[in-house]
């Protein structure tokens, strides 16, 4: 059979199969250990469906793809309309790889309670594949909102001992700011009578939008501040660090690995997409926060006595160069801010696993308390210092194709904003060996870290594919370029072509 | 004169409410007095559901009865079935409330069938003074349903409190009626309408909406209004606190509406454009510190009167009042669904004497209670506003209606509202799933009536999030069947 | 000029029998001052000319009602209001100037901005109980069927709360 | 001939008064005689107003008013009996269990 | 025809990986073997692809394309290797050296744990290093840069049980970072001009360019911030202090990176970058400066350190110094000759440190050795050949090279100057002083070190055959020694393929750059360099003159190093103490490495963290934001709590608040229709 038959329901196929999975595992007697087969199974499975994307991605063709429109509500004219362009096709497939690692890694950690936790998860996953394949604003939203309950919940309910305050700070610093997002869709809504993004962006574009001009800074002030949020960019990033220390390891993963991509995600999709002249004029200050906070969220990090912590700045770091190359409106930048979102996805996911491995161990997270565990767990550090690698951001690792790609675009929008986001290749470099160093160099401190055991086959089996991930992305990053590019150049053109007319004025 | 019989067909479901309102009322006493009223239960949710069968026959009789008094539109057979809908669902939960209270008194389910005449009534009376009277039959059975823990103080305290401030405040509706009389010199909505609308407005009708709407805006739980509802909510029996957060609601909702836009009210644009701001203010605000559950929803009330009464000032230059009048009947609807399903689980939850209602006693609820916890979640969800649930539909219909009426100011309140509201529903998921479960609160079986109520609750409140095109259609023309 | 006198008398005893209601501090007192109020608002009943409306007004309200109340106050042996308490504050701080304005606010109203400001003559609408039973079974027979709802259930609330609570 | 606004003003002056009633009166029966006075005030607007616009439908809503008062008479009472029951006060500022 | 470049650098990866994977199940024989026969194997693919570049198979430059690494619209990078000149230089003196070490290693190492971690961090340093140099491109040059940074970390922190190795290999990285910061814009601004970062890309745009006479146009930026790049891996001043810190790591690994191969990347990549720094005199100036400035600086160092890896690893920054100062005056084919022989002398003298080393069971404090000539004599021999050589004695390797570079900072046309000689040859003299003053040290007089205390001063791994060794210092096996006799033969001979004019050569090692570098210094007018002195036929035979002179004043000054030395430590060996009293604050001053360390902790990473965690971290995050957050989710309570007052309990104020409402109510309305 021609697989490309599938094509048009790929994505609704790999988008709901984890529901259907966790609507299955309700009705699951409490059998931990097959509901713990189960939900492997449901996210193998989900993540060898969605290697159909790629597989079948034509690249280079301008517009969606796998796209599938029906209408679902008439009334308000919502659509169930899904496709993917280079961009969230291999967000999708980051999302669907993460899962079945952050199963196995909640394998034994998670003993309470299991089976709401994998129902949790599962549902986590199809918000999350919906916010990247919904192409109707609408549908967007409802994704989007749809990830706050089940991440919320995750971090409340199997967090660590401040999870109350963290899940609720998680929650209402999204909330908030979404809402915001929420009032400028209606507005879209009710001034242009759809959500689809296509037909809005064609509508803009028309200028049949009555009334846009004079809304389109406020608009765009909306979405910018939900997905900023979400990002997350200095100055309201404070949410990140409590919910990473707290959350889970499952958790922290899908957060630092898919849930920060959201908002960069919705940046590029909406803000540059809808808004191009805005996207523009307000650049200089987005650019500014962004390099704030590459430079901010490693200095940061680099004092931090809570191992997960430091990660979690080390996020807001690097999620930093996806903005700063978002909107360098380069080629360059954009193809390389895309790039560090599935790089960050795969690195920093592997540094919240290896810190949950350590918790379980070792229950806790203080840096104190650690200190050379390269002695009794060689294998560990050793995965421990390759993503680390990958993280600072060293040459034939992910990490450095995507950041190079971001700088070197920034440096071309304007040499300033390269230069300062550069220094950040210090500042990781110093935040993150330094750590390495107090946890695993130098003789062993505190004597219960004597007999801590190495690592499980089955832990190494959720750190192998993130390792090997880490190592094809750097060197072979043309396998995902190839898509990204073009879809990238399609994201830029209204802002590169407002330029030209500016310029040519 | 007798009326034609088609005009008792636009009354069928009120006539059919009666009856069963009468049998109930003789089945009663023949009964053991110290049995169970389960049997009168069945009888009255049995009457409940054939008058929402009858308003689908009332749907085929639209037009005027009874010489002008009931107007049977798309309008009022919405309300209707709201209304009778909210009947049913409370009387089949209120079975196995009545059980555990202890209560055995088969008046609960008259009154309640008495009462949803009365409310069903207030969207189909055209003519002021039936109103008033549908009103009072309303509130003065919701006055005594709210007494009905008679073993506790504050059950009779609320009914009390509900009683005189409810009563005072009808007072006011009453006045303002009079005043209209007195500036038209009709009592018929649509008459006053082509009064208003042909000549001079007189002073003397500006007074009396101002009047009416301090009456209705008392019923609706609107700011400032809205003092007396925390209390009587907090005291009312669970189970009527779910049929009076809605059904009178939204009779006093669907009055208001036939009020301001049939009867082409005057001026009254920016007065509700700031009861809504000070309705969704205080409402969110005050909910912010209540750690009984109970009075915590009492304070969402208030709010979600709030975002309703912004439909009401969703009026654009184009005249399409519609969208407005259909988010706000939208939004009654979709209400009514997640807050009663959300006090028929705190009723259920309460056990005997209804001690369990602090957020405490909701500690770990997810753990021991886990369907109860999800369905209670998903109702909190929808007051939210999240999606795929019914309240957030509603918002969002009421804040399109708003921007389509360039309402910028008020939308963005309105969001920023919803997301401080946010937090204090959150607490009480919070607390259900991320605290460690409180000693000695018990784990109970939840009862087949009960669960069948819940289900009604959740799949509308579902329904109006997944598919509410039908509704919304329905509403949006009835919305303007009413206004013509 | 004879109109005028009796207006005024009976507004006269109808404001002074209100404000008495408000001073008195004995229940009774009171409900014997809202007797008097209803006695002569019969009076101008009259003076309008709807002398049935009158009638009832002395039978049900004056007679009926009140006597309920005055049942009630004897059956509750109510004593004299206390005075002493706190928590009305607020009452008599926001309420009472409240209460004025919106007073001073109608008077206005209905004086200056009444369209209709005209003179009514006595008697001006003559309503016996034939034309009001005529009224009341033809254009508002629903209005009068619905009340019979509105009977019953304040005989069942009735019924129901003032049933002595049995024993557990 | 006596001005229509006389009896406006006269009703309003009632109403106001049952509404002061209801403000600074303590005892529950007394707070609920100063709603039958508005009712009443209410109910001399129906009747003057149906003499200005002649129409005889002003005096039947006094009809109406009447028996909603009678309603809400017996049902008050009641409660009143029900809340001194419980509470063995008429004192209504200390019927305040439920705050906050 | 293909030359299989790529299989240089990833055979050497190969045997990284399977160690590296395996080499826990391994067999140590079978771990040696990997180690061994990986590099092997590159070194004798490498000597196939000189024989027959050389011979003429393919044509110089030769290019090899294998597939795109990674691209973004019109910009793009290949895996692509580059062979000319300079990089067969530099290939063949990577596998070379590297593959004699790894041998030497095998004995140094076999006592040590983490055996195959080592050989398979050494094969990964052999793979970047080799990409380094092999690449035709900045960016894949750059994979290779962060690589031997990254195989220096891990290696210097190979004895990661030790807390200052791990410093040591952290602050190589970082202190590497900030260079590579340099590098990178350096990239960005040849990606932004240029569009490309391929070699031939580049050097053809800046072959069209003109050159800066002045100011910083843009190839003197992208020149600067080159050296800033080479400044950091060739431990150039301002960034040299990781180098000494490194000498932490296994001696073998300070013969391989630390002297030999890593640390003369920077000067490879300057050398490579030749077409952009013959275009900017001011870059050279600053190069030239920096060479100097460092050549001095760390031979006073040296001078006075008693540690004996310590002593060389200043050395070694000093004579990397001499190399930046060959680039900086244009003479990119000396600094290059030096790079070479340099890696000769100075692989042969740690490889020889590390036998004294090990001899001594871990012993690195030269106050504590001595005499041990009789000891360890062929140890001896070699480390004499190599102490020598770098002193620049005629005719070992040393000197050719440093006596070009000498000769070249003095007439370059591209800004020699006499300044410049004569700091180099104080520099010289110093060299020799010190290099000498450890070679009495170490193995002539009594010997010092208490033999018990060897073993407890022990580093971590020779503290376990330390003990085995206790009670006789022994001459290293075979394995040790076989690949010194190399090395120690290339110090010896090396030097002799660069024979200049002057002394009768024909200078065959410039002859065979001049491909590399001539063209792009013949491409533009001498005239116009504003630095360039026009040469005449006329001129030549008094240059000869000049240059026999300035060789002869060299030559004195090791001699007279030689004889300070012979003096202070072999003959009146309690004067250096009395100096030092004398000498006092200035002595302190220099012992403390002119407290540069202390200097950057004080004045850049304390205030650094100090700031990060008081003022950013507590200050900002936790004060300013979060405190803005909740000091308004406070004020919420506040209110809310306001909220709740009018909620009483009570009837009447109910009614009031009722009565209040009713009243605003009608006072609006009325006001709206009187209107």
């Amino acid at each position: 059979m021609n697989s490309s038959a599938l094509n048009p329901y790929i994505l609704t196929i790999v988008t709901f199969i984890p529901l259907a999975g966790a609507v299955l595992l309700m009705f699951f007697p409490r059998r931990d250990r097959d509901i713990r087969w189960f939900a492997l199974a449901v996210s193998l499975l989900t993540f060898v469906l969605s290697l159909h994307l790629p597989a079948h991605f034509v690249n280079g063709q301008q517009g969606f793809q796998f796209e599938i429109n029906l209408q679902w509500i008439s009334t308000p004219n919502i659509h169930y309309h899904l496709g993917v362009d280079g961009v969230s096709m291999w967000l999708v497939v980051l999302t669907t790889f993460l899962t079945p690692l952050c199963v196995m890694i909640s394998w034994k950690s998670i003993h309470d309670r299991v089976k709401e936790f994998f129902i949790l998860l599962l549902v986590l996953q199809t918000a999350m594949i919906g916010v990247f394949v919904a192409l109707d604003l609408f549908l967007f939203y409802f994704f989007w909102e749809g990830t706050l309950i089940p991440m919320a919940l995750l971090i409340g309910m199997y967090g660590h001992e401040r999870r109350i305050y963290a899940a609720v700070k998680f929650f209402l610093y999204t909330m908030v700011a979404s809402v915001f997002m929420l009032a400028a869709i209606i507005w879209f809504y009710a001034k242009a009578g759809t959500f689809d993004f296509v037909a809005l962006q064609t509508a803009i574009q028309a200028g049949q939008v009555p009334g846009f001009a004079t809304a389109a800074p406020w608009l765009f002030l909306a979405f910018f501040v939900a997905f900023a949020v979400k990002v997350p960019l200095f100055p309201v990033h404070t949410w990140l660090p409590d919910a990473h220390v707290e959350a889970p390891t499952a958790g922290s993963v899908l957060l630092a690995g898919v849930l920060l991509k959201m908002g960069t995600y919705g940046l590029l999709r909406f803000n540059l997409g809808l808004f191009p002249e805005q996207a523009r004029s307000n650049a200089p200050w987005i650019i500014a926060l962004a390099i704030i906070g590459i430079i901010y969220g490693a200095l940061v990090a680099m004092i931090q006595p809570n191992l997960k912590k430091l990660v979690a700045y080390s996020s807001v770091s690097h999620l930093g160069f996806v903005v700063l190359g978002i909107f360098s409106f380069t080629q360059m930048g954009l193809t390389g801010a895309v790039y560090v979102m599935l790089a960050h996805g795969i690195s920093t996911g592997g540094l919240f696993m290896l810190c949950g491995i350590l918790y379980e161990r070792r229950h806790t997270y203080e840096i104190s308390q650690l200190g050379g565990l390269a002695t009794p767990m060689p294998v560990y550090a050793t995965f421990f210092l390759f993503t680390v690698l990958a993280s600072v951001g060293l040459p034939l690792l992910n990490g450095f194709i995507g950041e190079f790609l971001v700088l070197a675009g920034a440096f071309q929008a304007k040499a300033v904003y390269g230069v300062l986001a550069a220094t950040g290749v210090i500042w990781s470099a110093g935040y993150l060996l330094w750590m390495y160093q107090r946890v695993f160099y130098g003789k062993v401190k505190h004597d219960v870290n004597l007999t801590l055991p190495d690592l499980t086959a089955r832990e190494q089996a959720a750190l192998w594919p993130a390792a090997v991930a880490a190592l094809v992305m750097g060197v072979a990053p043309l396998l995902w370029i190839k898509a990204i590019d073009p879809a990238v150049r399609a994201a830029i053109q209204p802002v590169v072509q407002m330029t030209t007319q500016v310029m040519g004025r | 004169m007798i009326p034609p019989g088609a005009d008792y067909l636009r009354i069928l479901p009120e006539l059919v409410l009666t009856f069963f309102g009468i049998l109930v009322m003789l089945a009663d006493p023949l009964m053991d007095p110290h049995k169970d009223r389960k049997p009168i239960g069945i009888l009255a949710f049995v009457g409940a559901v054939l008058a929402v069968s009858a308003t689908f026959i009332q749907a085929q009789h639209p037009g005027l009865a009874f010489s002008g008094m009931v107007r049977v539109d798309g309008f009022a057979v919405f309300f209707h079935f709201v209304v009778t809908v909210i009947a049913a669902v409370v009387i089949l939960a209120s079975i196995s409330y009545m059980k555990t209270q202890q209560i055995r008194a088969g008046e609960y389910y008259g009154l309640i069938l008495f009462g949803t005449v009365g409310m069903a009534l207030l969207s189909s009376a055209i003519e002021l003074v039936l109103v008033f009277i549908a009103l009072e039959i309303s509130s003065i059975s919701t006055y005594v349903l709210a007494g009905f823990r008679r073993r506790a103080a504050t059950s009779i305290e609320s009914s009390l409190k509900y009683f005189l401030l409810g009563s005072f405040a009808t007072a006011f509706f009453l006045y303002g009626v009079a005043l209209m009389f007195g500036a038209t010199g009709s009592t018929d909505i649509y008459k006053i309408g082509e009064v208003l609308r042909n000549g001079n407005v007189p002073t003397l009708a500006f007074v009396g909406v101002a009047l009416m709407i301090v009456g209705l805006g008392f019923k609706v739980a609107s700011a400032p209004f809205h003092v007396w509802t925390p209390d009587v909510y907090e005291g009312a029996p669970s189970p009527v606190v779910a049929l009076m957060s809605t059904g009178p609601k939204a009779g006093a909702f669907a009055v208001m509406l036939r009020i301001l836009f049939a009867a082409s009210a005057p001026g009254w644009f920016w007065l509700i454009w700031v009861l809504a701001v000070l309705s969704m203010i205080i409402g969110n605000i005050g909910a912010l510190v209540q750690n009984n559950v109970k009075r915590l929803l009492a304070y969402s009330s208030i709010a979600h009167a709030g975002y309703l009464l912004v439909a009401f000032v969703a009026l654009p230059k184009t005249g399409e009042y519609n969208y407005g009048i259909s988010a706000a009947m939208f939004y009654a609807a979709s209400y009514a669904a997640m807050n009663v399903g959300a006090f028929i689980v705190i009723s259920h939850f309460g056990s005997l004497n209804e001690r369990y209602t602090t957020l405490d006693d909701y500690a770990g609820l997810g753990h021991r209670q886990p369907i109860l916890a999800a369905i209670l979640t998903v109702f909190l969800l929808s007051l939210i506003g999240i999606p795929i649930t019914g309240g957030f539909f509603a918002k969002f219909y009421v804040f399109s209606a708003a921007l389509k009426a360039n309402l910028v100011g008020l939308v963005i309140i309105g969001v920023i509202n919803s997301a401080i509201a946010a937090y204090y529903y959150l607490r009480i998921i919070v607390y259900m799933y991320m605290r460690e479960p409180r000693e000695g609160v018990p784990v109970t079986r939840i009862p087949a009536g009960l669960g069948f109520s819940l289900a009604v609750a959740l799949i509308v409140t579902i329904y109006l999030g997944v598919v509410p095109g039908r509704v919304l259609d329905f509403a949006l023309r009835s919305a303007q069947e009413m206004l013509r | 000029m004879l109109h005028y006198i009796l207006f005024f008398l009976f507004a006269a005893l109808a404001v002074g029998g209100a404000v008495n209601l408000l001073a008195q501090r004995h229940p009774i007192a009171s409900a014997l001052s809202l007797i008097v109020v209803m006695g002569s608002l019969a009076g101008e009943y009259m003076l309008l000319g709807a002398e049935f409306v009158a009638a009832v007004q002395v039978i049900v309200y004056a007679g009926a009602i009140m006597v309920l109340f005055v049942f009630v106050i004897m059956l509750l042996n109510a004593g004299e209001e206390e005075r002493s308490l706190k928590g009305s504050k607020v009452a008599i701080a926001i309420g009472v100037p409240a209460m004025l304005a919106g007073l001073i606010m109608a008077i206005w109203t209905l004086t200056r901005h009444n369209p209709a400001n005209t003179p009514v003559g006595v008697g001006a609408m003559y309503g016996p109980a034939i034309a009001i039973a005529d009224q009341l079974f033809r254009p508002f027979l629903l209005a009068f069927e619905i009340t019979s709802v509105l009977i019953l259930i304040a005989i069942m609330g009735a019924v129901v709360l003032a049933r002595k609570e049995e024993q557990q | 001939m006596i001005p229509l606004s006389f009896y406006l003003v006269l009703s309003a002056i009632l109403f106001a008064c049952g509404v002061a009633g209801f403000l600074i009166k303590r005892n529950i029966i007394t707070i609920f005689m100063s709603i039958e006075l508005m009712l009443n005030a209410v109910n001399l607007s129906f009747v003057a107003f149906a003499a200005h616009w002649q129409v005889l439908s002003g005096q039947v809503f006094v009809f109406f008013v009447m028996v909603v008062a009678a309603a809400e008479a017996a049902v008050g009472l009641a409660i009143i009996i029900a809340v001194f029951r419980t509470r063995e006060t008429l004192n209504v500022d200390r019927v305040n269990l439920l705050k906050l | 025809m293909s030359l299989n470049l790529w299989l240089i650098p990833v055979l050497p990866l190969v045997g990284a990986a399977l160690n590296g994977l395996l080499g826990r199940h391994f067999s140590k024989r079978v771990v040696t073997a990997i180690a061994l026969l990986f590099p092997g194997a590159a070194l004798a693919w490498a000597l196939l692809v000189v024989s027959r570049a050389l011979g003429g198979g393919v044509t110089l430059p030769y290019t090899e394309t294998h597939a795109t690494w990674l691209g973004s619209g019109a910009f793009s990078v290949p895996y692509a290797f580059y062979l000319d000149q300079l990089s067969i230089v530099m290939m063949l003196v990577v596998t070379g050296v590297g593959f004699l070490i790894h041998i030497y290693s095998v004995g140094y190492m076999s006592h040590e744990g983490g055996y195959y971690r080592f050989f398979s961090y050494l094969n990964l340093f052999m793979f970047f290093m080799l990409t380094l140099v092999l690449s035709n491109n900045y960016l894949l040059m750059f994979v290779g840069w962060e690589g031997v940074g990254l195989a220096s970390y891990l290696l210097i922190g190979f004895f990661f049980l030790r807390d200052s190795a791990a410093s040591a290999g952290k602050k190589a990285f970082i202190v590497n970072r900030v260079g590579d910061f340099g590098f990178l814009i350096a990239l960005f601004l040849m990606i932004k001009h240029f569009g490309s970062l391929n070699f031939d890309q580049v050097f053809a745009k800046v072959s069209t360019m003109p050159v800066e006479a002045a100011g910083m146009g843009l190839l003197t930026v992208i020149g600067i911030l080159l050296m800033v790049g080479a400044a950091g891996k060739s431990a150039q001043i301002p960034l040299y202090v990781w180098l000494p810190d490194a000498m932490e790591g296994p001696t073998p690994v300070s013969a391989l990176i630390h002297a030999a191969t890593m640390v003369t990347a920077g000067v490879y990549m300057v050398a490579r970058s030749n077409p952009i720094f013959f275009r900017s005199p001011t870059a050279l100036i600053i190069i030239a400066i920096i060479g100097c400035l460092t050549a001095i600086f760390a031979a006073t160092i040296g001078v006075v350190q008693t540690d004996i890896k310590r002593v060389l690893a200043y050395s070694t920054i000093s004579q990397l110094g001499y190399m930046f100062l060959g680039c900086g005056v244009a003479a990119f084919s000396a600094g290059v000759f030096h790079l070479m022989t340099h890696a000769f002398f100075k692989a042969l003298l740690f490889l020889s440190a590390g036998s004294v080393i090990h001899a001594l069971g871990g012993e690195q404090d030269m106050r504590r050795m001595g005499g041990l000539r009789k000891h360890i004599p062929k140890t001896f021999w070699v480390m004499t050949i190599a102490t020598f050589a770098i002193a620049g004695f005629p005719p070992l390797a040393g000197f050719f090279s440093k006596d070009e570079i000498l000769w070249k900072a003095y007439s370059s046309p591209f800004g020699g100057s006499w300044i410049y000689w004569a700091i180099a040859v104080f520099t010289a003299f110093l060299t020799s002083f010190y290099m000498f003053r450890l070679w009495f040290m170490t193995f002539f007089g009594e010997f010092r070190g208490a033999e018990h205390e060897g073993a407890e001063h022990a580093g971590h791994g020779h503290a376990q055959h330390g003990a085995a060794t206790h009670g006789h210092i022994h001459e290293s096996p075979w394995i040790m020694i076989a690949p010194l006799v190399v090395l120690a033969v290339l110090s010896f001979v090396g030097g002799w393929i660069g024979i200049p004019h002057a002394l009768g050569g024909h200078n065959q090692f410039d002859q065979f750059l001049s491909p590399v570098f001539h063209v792009s210094a013949e491409a533009m007018p001498a005239g116009e360099h504003p630095g360039a002195r026009v040469h005449e036929a006329a001129a030549e035979h008094a240059e000869t003159n000049t240059e026999l002179l300035l060789t002869g004043v060299s030559v004195g000054s090791a001699i007279l190093g030689l004889f300070l030395a012979w003096l202070l430590y072999y003959k009146r060996r309690d004067l250096p103490q009395k100096i030092a009293d004398s000498l006092g604050m200035v002595y302190r001053f220099v012992l403390g490495k002119y407290y540069v360390d202390e200097f950057y902790q004080a004045a850049i990473v304390k205030p650094l963290l100090a700031g990060s965690s008081t003022v950013l971290w507590r200050g900002i995050d936790q004060g300013l934001i979060d405190g803005t957050i909740n000091t308004s989710a406070d004020a919420t309570r506040d209110v809310s709590d306001g909220v709740r007052q009018m909620q009483s309990g009570n009837i009447r104020s109910y009614a009031a608040w009722v009565a209040l409402g009713a009243a605003c109510v009608i006072a609006f309305m009325i006001w709206m229709g009187v209107r």
